[in-house]
């Protein structure tokens, strides 16, 4: 009960914190917002048996990138707000209506293609029995380095081009 | 050459005409490729010449006489072999195929009949006789030898146009002394003016050419052959007397003549023709290639027999062009233009000849038209000749354009004193054509009036007669104008000036007139008429020609002519020999008589001529009418064709689709604007699109 | 039915996860299309990837531990994406001085 | 002879042309024009042979090869020669060395280039005259298309890329229409049969219903009237040609153009018999071959640009080709034939003769000359004799084609044939004067006194042009021989299959009772359908063409 109604505090301050940050016009003050909705979220795929993501999601969105979003509008002088930001009218109906037909589209999505499929005998409760038999941690690394392991190295390569493009990009025209 | 094939062929032929071709077997044409390849290797022997021994006329002088003189000869022995054969009839020589191809067989033959014959004997005998004349008149002319070319290249197809056995040959020759004429007409192309006679010579030439083959081609969809022997013999089972396709072809045949012999309404180019050489002018544009219309209908007898429409057409515009020509002769100053205008109006009696029926006629004043027209433009070339040297050995070296045309009769005058021998043979050819006994015109064209008269209507008839009148009339004031009365050449009062200066010309140009004068004399005996029998030669030409128009008479006769001899204003043929010569003589004294005592003022002094006279001397504004009624609308329509149709609508239309697509591209790049949010929102609504697809 | 089928699959919390990652997404499209600033567009793309994941991980309580796997690949391309998007925003900056969307239009030749 | 048997000197044609390209790319600039020159000439002299052994009674084709190429689809490089492309094929390999000789002075950059796409172009006009096969057909068509684009293009004048543009445009809107019918013909085929095949024996055994034929035809046939060119296809023409270098000029004119009466010859009479000899369509094609030679010769008459004056000549003579083709006789083809031949001929000296002056002069105006005979009188001559084979001239090769065409016409269209007969009049109005205002009247231009006559190169390039335009003239008959077995068989195999044709879609319905136009298929589908039973029957004919093929291989 009491976790149904933390579920739904996440659920809620999520959603609250993702307004907040996409009205902020200081994108400092946005960045705070987004690394509270990221917080909800983690608290919500902790509920969801999902702690090992819900601790990554912390650690690198919350923050690792969040940090980095930080030092680039530091690094930039980015950090006051700007009335120029926000579009006019016309953008926001634009955004709006399309982000309203996103919602709609999704929710029938996630509906009807649930109708659609066959529900499978995994509940929650055989994903905690996982967790509790091998361990948070063990229940996502052992298909990881198993059958994903390629994926995961290929990944491990992307990385290494990221690393590579992102200090190529960055360090300029200088010689 | 390979004689093997040119017997191979030929029996080919005789073959597949069966009996009839028994008639030639007792005359074997002699050397008959030599007629035409003299002529055809003189050409090619000057036309190198032209590039390769610019300045040496020696070579030409030669060897453009001695290619026709050896062409004469033995055309010469041919006519004697084929008269001592009896009966003579035609010997087809075949040469090479030409064009095969499915049912059609043209080959290359040629066809030696007594028409042929003749007709060879007048190409080249007075073919040779200018060949040597013009040795003497181009002397001086930087283009002797391309000149020479030219005409032995001219004889060469007109030998071909005479000899071929088929109508395509035949084509062939016809559209080469087109060509030549062209060429000769044009032959001093840096004048615009004469450059653009040759061109209108070729293309109103080409207007009656494109008759000639749809002529053609009618007469293949209907025989499946075009050669002529085969196509005469089924004729009459062919073709339905007066029938529409006979009529047709015929027709066609006869736009083939109007445009090579120069009849209504095809006759403009050949006063224009006049740019060209004098003698060139005498052997094409009078004597030989201009008659090839004449020849044509001869050749084709049967089939106009078949059709009586056109044969009244022919003779029609045969008797209209006699007469128009020779109004417009009258009031002309120009010695060639008069003659170009009598040249036209003879023609016309020719036609007029043979569409009435009288065949032989035709062909008969056909050859003797040969020699006095002949002798008629030498003479005038002789005068124009003299005149020109006078002026232009003057004190300053080219005095042309200080003195005029030499070409126009009122800058000569009293020419008697200093030309005595031209003067001489030129009255013997005025004569000749007036029509004056016992001269050759005379006995020509008295037997072409009395056949207009006892074949056709009277009212051929009469236009004959009144032609008749016309020709002494404008021959007797051209003698009149250039050699008697004083002399104007360097104005009233340079008598001793041209005292000085006018001479006689040489004698490589006075000996051929003078032989064309004897013929001009004696040509008309070849066929005295059976009314006056005062030569052994009675209806000789008559009975030479008899195995060639025999057919056609035969279904003439088959379908009702049965004329009656005698003239529609009654009385018979020497009655009215005698009406004509009198009416000849006549009106040659009385406008000798006429003209004589009046002073001709030069051509500087006199003015523009008024009312009728001067519609005559605008030759009744026919160029004009079809400046403005064909050449000028053609023009502007095919200017309108090109930039309204096809720069305006056919490109228009493809570069309007290419500016289509290119507006469509700068649309689709409007989208492209650049800017990530624009992107973003394509991309979105894509998504949204593939998910409300999906769900 | 439908409704409860899928309660009963994923449990209350798991059909609000649903929702939620709906709206999240839908905020983060509002975001992107709403902002000029390049920085704070950039987040909303986070946030619509993070709404993504919170489906993922509602989905694999229903289908297995692949979802959560997913979202671990998702999370690590994120996290190249931000750094390679920051450092391309970063040399924009260089060469413009702003990070404004409008005022460039690199994606036009 | 043994080494001659002919089986490999379709290919070595096709092929050599590609080599020297290619070594033209590699050698020094100053080389690559004698490189062009001797693979040239050594391609005319292969081709001798091919014109000397033609069997004149065999009406298939000879020098059969067939290699499978694209198998699964059944397309395989099939190349063979009949009466119809035997002179197409000499026609080119005689007109390559005179195009490549005539730009020795006048092209100056990018020479290695230039001749390596004179020589590419070769291999595409070559194959497309041999091969047997419609989709090897279609890849040479296409080739054909680069090279020339670029000779356009690169080498040519003020207005060069607009004129290749539109030449391209032009020629590929067609094309691409051809090849959507000849994917749809070897579908019905596959449709019947069961198997792929492009083959041209296979595709011309199919029997195709009427509707089918005339859609199929279409396709073809807008291909190839853009490429003869009809009226009023045409205007593309005139910009290529005034802006091509000479050698572009010459081959437009002397090769390029006949592709579109080859291919009516080729594939769209026998492949499609019943839409080829329907009224309707025989009259369209008629017709614009008509307007085409009075049209094309009144605008040409109006031109100042001596070089679009010919240009639209072209689309005068190409007309009477047109004409005598649809004609249908045999006359008529054969005349078109040897049109073809003679228009290469001509057009392609003219051309030659005004690229001469261009490059003295550098004007192509007519109005900028006058009296040229004067300094060049060898210049005059030939244009002279050139224009009046043009004009059709009896005793040139112009008058036996065109004399053919029409007497082969007039026997089953005399009104048409009778009117285009007026065509040799406008010939003589747009010819002479053209001649008159260039060689003749007064020499009243400063800087045209000083104009050399031709060299010993230029007169060593016109010498067999002048001597092939007599020959012609005078002794057509090894020509006409050559191609006369297949015309005939292609004369019959027309008349045979529209003969056979109708009984097959009236079969169900009475003869007499009902219009022609109702007993039509009903749609495309319905035709093809029609057309799956007579597939099956066509088997016999791979197996002839690869049983020649392996004596082919064995001859060796």
């Amino acid at each position: 009960m009491i976790q149904d109604f933390l579920f739904q505090a996440f659920a809620a301050s999520a959603i609250l914190g993702a307004v907040i940050m996409v009205t902020r016009r200081n994108p400092v003050s946005a960045v705070i917002f987004l690394v509270g909705v990221f917080f909800a979220t983690s608290g919500m795929f902790l509920m969801l048996d999902a702690h090992y993501i819900a601790a990554i999601n912390v650690i690198l969105y919350g923050g690792a990138i969040m940090v980095l979003f930080l030092f680039v509008l530091m690094l930039l002088n980015l950090g006051h707000a700007d009335w120029r930001d926000l579009r006019g009218p016309v953008g926001g109906l634009v955004g709006g209506s399309i982000s309203i037909a996103f919602l709609g589209v999704l929710t029938r999505l996630f509906v009807g293609g649930a109708d659609a499929r066959p529900v499978v005998e995994i509940a929650g409760g055989a994903l905690r029995e996982a967790a509790a038999e091998q361990g948070v941690v063990g229940v996502v690394a052992r298909p990881l380095f198993q059958e994903y392991v390629i994926v995961l190295e290929v990944t491990g390569v992307l990385l290494l081009v990221a690393i590579v493009g992102t200090i190529l990009l960055a360090r300029g025209e200088r010689t | 050459m390979s004689l093997g094939a040119v017997t191979g062929s030929g029996s080919l032929v005789a073959t597949a005409l069966g009996g009839q071709e028994g008639a030639g077997a007792g005359f074997q044409p002699v050397l008959p490729w030599l007629i035409l390849a003299l002529p055809l290797l003189g050409a090619a022997v000057n036309g190198a010449g032209a590039f390769l021994w610019r300045d040496d006329k020696r070579i030409p002088t030669i060897v453009g006489p001695a290619a026709l003189l050896g062409s004469f000869a033995v055309v010469l022995l041919n006519f004697i072999a084929m008269s001592g054969a009896e009966p003579h009839g035609a010997a087809v020589v075949g040469l090479w195929n030409w064009i095969v191809s499915g049912d059609l067989r043209i080959g290359v033959d040629l066809q030696f009949d007594p028409l042929s014959m003749l007709m060879c004997m007048i190409v080249t005998g007075v073919g040779s006789l200018i060949h040597v004349y013009s040795v003497g008149y181009m002397r001086d002319d930087p283009g002797y030898s391309r000149y020479f070319s030219y005409l032995n290249l001219f004889v060469f197809f007109m030998l071909v146009l005479v000899l071929g056995a088929s109508f395509p040959l035949m084509f062939v020759g016809w559209e080469g002394v087109g060509l030549c004429s062209y060429l000769l007409i044009g032959f001093w192309y840096e004048n615009r003016e004469y450059a653009n006679a040759g061109k209108k010579a070729f293309i109103m030439n080409r207007i009656g050419d494109a008759g000639f083959l749809v002529a053609m081609f009618l007469i293949f969809t209907a025989f499946g052959t075009l050669d002529f022997i085969p196509v005469f013999e089924a004729a009459e089972g062919t073709l339905a007397y007066g029938g529409a396709l006979v009529t047709g072809i015929t027709l066609l045949l006869f736009l083939g003549c109007t445009g090579k012999s120069a009849q209504i309404p095809l006759h403009t180019w050949l006063p224009d023709a006049m740019a060209g050489p004098t003698p060139v002018s005498a052997l094409i544009h009078a004597a030989t290639m201009v008659t090839a219309g004449v020849y044509l209908i001869a050749r084709t007898s049967v089939l106009f027999a078949l059709s009586p429409v056109s044969q009244g057409v022919v003779a029609a515009v045969g008797a209209g062009t006699a007469l128009f020509a020779a109004s417009i002769a009258i009031r002309q100053y120009d010695i060639k233009k008069v003659l170009a205008y009598s040249t036209i109006s003879q023609l016309g009696y020719m036609f007029l000849a043979v569409g009435v029926g009288a065949f032989t006629a035709g062909v008969f004043h056909l050859m003797t038209h040969a020699f006095f027209k002949a002798l008629l433009f030498l003479g005038a070339g002789a005068v124009i000749h003299a005149v020109h040297h006078a002026w232009a050995h003057g004190e300053d070296g080219h005095g042309d354009a200080r003195h005029g045309d030499p070409n126009d009769m009122r800058n000569h005058g009293g020419l008697r004193k200093y030309m005595p021998r031209t003067f001489v043979f030129m009255w013997v050819a005025t004569l000749a054509i007036a029509g004056v006994p016992p001269l050759a015109g005379f006995f020509s064209k008295d037997e072409i009036i009395w056949y207009s008269g006892v074949y056709g209507t009277p009212i051929l008839w009469g236009v004959a007669l009144a032609t008749a009148v016309l020709t002494a009339v404008y021959m007797a004031r051209l003698m009149v104008m250039t050699f008697h009365g004083r002399n104007r050449t360097f104005g009233h009062g340079g008598v001793a000036e041209a005292g000085r200066r006018l001479h006689e010309v040489p004698a490589v140009m006075w000996a051929p007139l003078a032989l064309l004068a004897v013929l001009s004399v004696v040509g008309g005996w070849a066929n005295i008429p059976e009314a006056l029998p005062l030569l052994p030669t009675v209806e000789w030409l008559h009975h030479w020609l008899e195995p060639v128009f025999a057919p056609a008479i035969a279904v003439k006769e088959a379908h009702g002519f049965a004329p009656e001899y005698r003239a529609p204003a009654g009385g018979g043929e020497a009655l009215w020999a005698g009406v004509s010569a009198a009416i000849a003589i006549a009106a040659v004294v009385g406008t000798v008589r006429a003209l004589s005592p009046k002073p001709v003022p030069t051509e500087a002094e006199s003015e523009a001529p008024t009312g009728f006279a001067r519609v005559l001397h605008d030759k009744w504004y026919v160029d004009e009418l079809y400046d403005r009624a064909i050449v000028r609308p053609s023009l502007a329509l095919w200017r309108a064709c090109w930039r309204i149709v096809d720069a305006g609508l056919i490109d228009g239309a493809v570069n309007g689709a290419g500016r289509a697509a290119r507006l469509l591209g700068w649309a689709g790049g409007q989208l492209q604007t650049g800017r990530v949010t624009t992107y973003l929102v394509a991309f979105m609504l894509g998504a949204l699109l593939v998910l409300g697809v999906l769900s | 039915m439908s409704e409860a089928g899928l309660a009963g699959a994923l449990g209350v919390n798991g059909l609000i996860a649903l929702f939620v990652s709906a709206i999240l997404f839908s905020i983060g499209v509002i975001g992107v299309l709403l902002r000029r600033n390049a920085i704070i567009v950039f987040m909303c793309v986070e946030l619509m990837l993070n709404a993504a994941n919170l489906s993922l991980v509602a989905f694999s309580r229903m289908h297995g531990i692949e979802g959560q796997i997913f979202v671990f690949f998702v999370m690590a391309v994120a996290a190249a994406e931000a750094a390679v998007g920051l450092a391309i925003i970063i040399a924009i900056f260089r060469h413009y001085e702003v990070v404004d969307l409008d005022r460039f239009r690199l994606l036009k030749w | 002879m043994a080494l001659y048997d002919g089986h490999w000197i379709l290919t070595a044609l096709v092929v050599l042309p590609l080599v020297g390209g290619a070594a033209c790319l590699l050698v020094p600039e100053a080389r690559a024009k004698t490189v062009a020159l001797a693979t040239t000439l050594v391609l005319f002299a292969l081709s001798l042979p091919l014109f000397w052994t033609f069997d004149t009674a065999e009406s298939g084709f000879q020098n059969l090869v067939s290699i499978p190429w694209i198998e699964a689809w059944g397309i395989s490089y099939a190349v063979g020669v009949d009466g119809i492309s035997i002179l197409m094929i000499l026609l080119t390999t005689f007109t390559m060395p005179l195009a490549v000789a005539g730009s020795f002075s006048h092209i100056r950059r990018r020479e290695r280039a230039f001749y390596a796409m004179l020589l590419f172009l070769t291999t595409g006009m070559i194959g497309v005259f041999v091969a047997l096969d419609l989709f090897l057909f279609y890849v040479f068509w296409e080739i054909m298309l680069i090279p020339m684009y670029f000779l356009i293009g690169v080498w040519g004048g003020e207005r060069r890329i607009y004129s290749a543009v539109k030449f391209f445009l032009y020629t590929a809107a067609g094309s691409l229409l051809m090849l959507v019918a000849i994917v749809t013909l070897a579908w019905i085929f596959q449709d019947g049969s069961g198997a792929w095949s492009f083959a041209y024996d296979d595709l011309a055994s199919l029997e195709l219903g009427r509707r089918a034929q005339l859609w199929l035809f279409g396709g073809f046939a807008l291909a190839f009237a853009i490429k003869v060119p009809l009226f009023p296809f045409h205007t593309w023409l005139p910009d290529a040609h005034v802006e091509a270098p000479t050698a572009g000029s010459v081959i437009l004119a002397g090769v390029l153009l006949k592709m579109g009466v080859y291919g009516f010859l080729r594939f769209g009479l026998p492949l499609f018999p019943a839409a080829a000899t329907d009224p309707a369509v025989v009259n369209a094609m008629l017709v614009l071959g008509l307007i085409g030679i009075l049209y094309a010769a009144w605008v040409a008459a109006v031109q100042p640009d001596a070089k679009k004056l010919i240009a639209y000549t072209s689309v005068a003579h190409l007309g009477f080709v047109v004409l005598g083709v649809f004609g249908l006789t045999t006359q008529g083809i054969e005349g078109g034939i040897l049109q073809m031949v003679n228009h290469g001929i001509s057009t392609g000296t003219l051309f030659l003769l005004i690229g001469m002056l261009y490059e003295r002069r550098h004007s192509r105006r007519i109005a900028d000359f006058g009296g040229i005979a004067k300094v060049m009188p060898v210049f005059a001559f030939a244009l002279v004799v050139v224009a009046l084979s043009s004009v059709g001239l009896p005793g040139t090769n112009g008058f036996v084609g065109e004399f053919l065409i029409l007497v082969g016409t007039f026997r089953t269209h005399p009104w048409i044939a009778a009117i285009a007969t007026t065509g040799v009049i406008f010939a003589a109005c747009y010819m002479l004067p053209m001649v008159q205002r260039v060689v003749f009247n007064r020499l009243d231009r400063e800087e045209n006194r000083t104009l050399t006559d031709v060299n010993r190169r230029e007169r060593l390039i016109l010498a067999p042009l002048l001597a092939l335009i007599l020959l012609i003239g005078v002794w057509p008959g090894p020509f006409l021989n050559r191609t006369r077995a297949s015309v005939e068989a292609l004369i019959e195999h027309v008349e045979t299959r529209t003969a056979s044709a109708p009984p097959v879609e009236a079969a169900s319905v009475e003869p007499s009772s009902v219009e022609p136009v109702l007993i039509e298929a009903p749609s495309v589908e319905a035709a093809s359908v029609e057309a799956a039973p007579i597939a099956a029957g066509s088997g016999a004919t791979p197996a002839h063409i690869s049983k020649s093929a392996v004596e082919a291989g064995e001859g060796e």
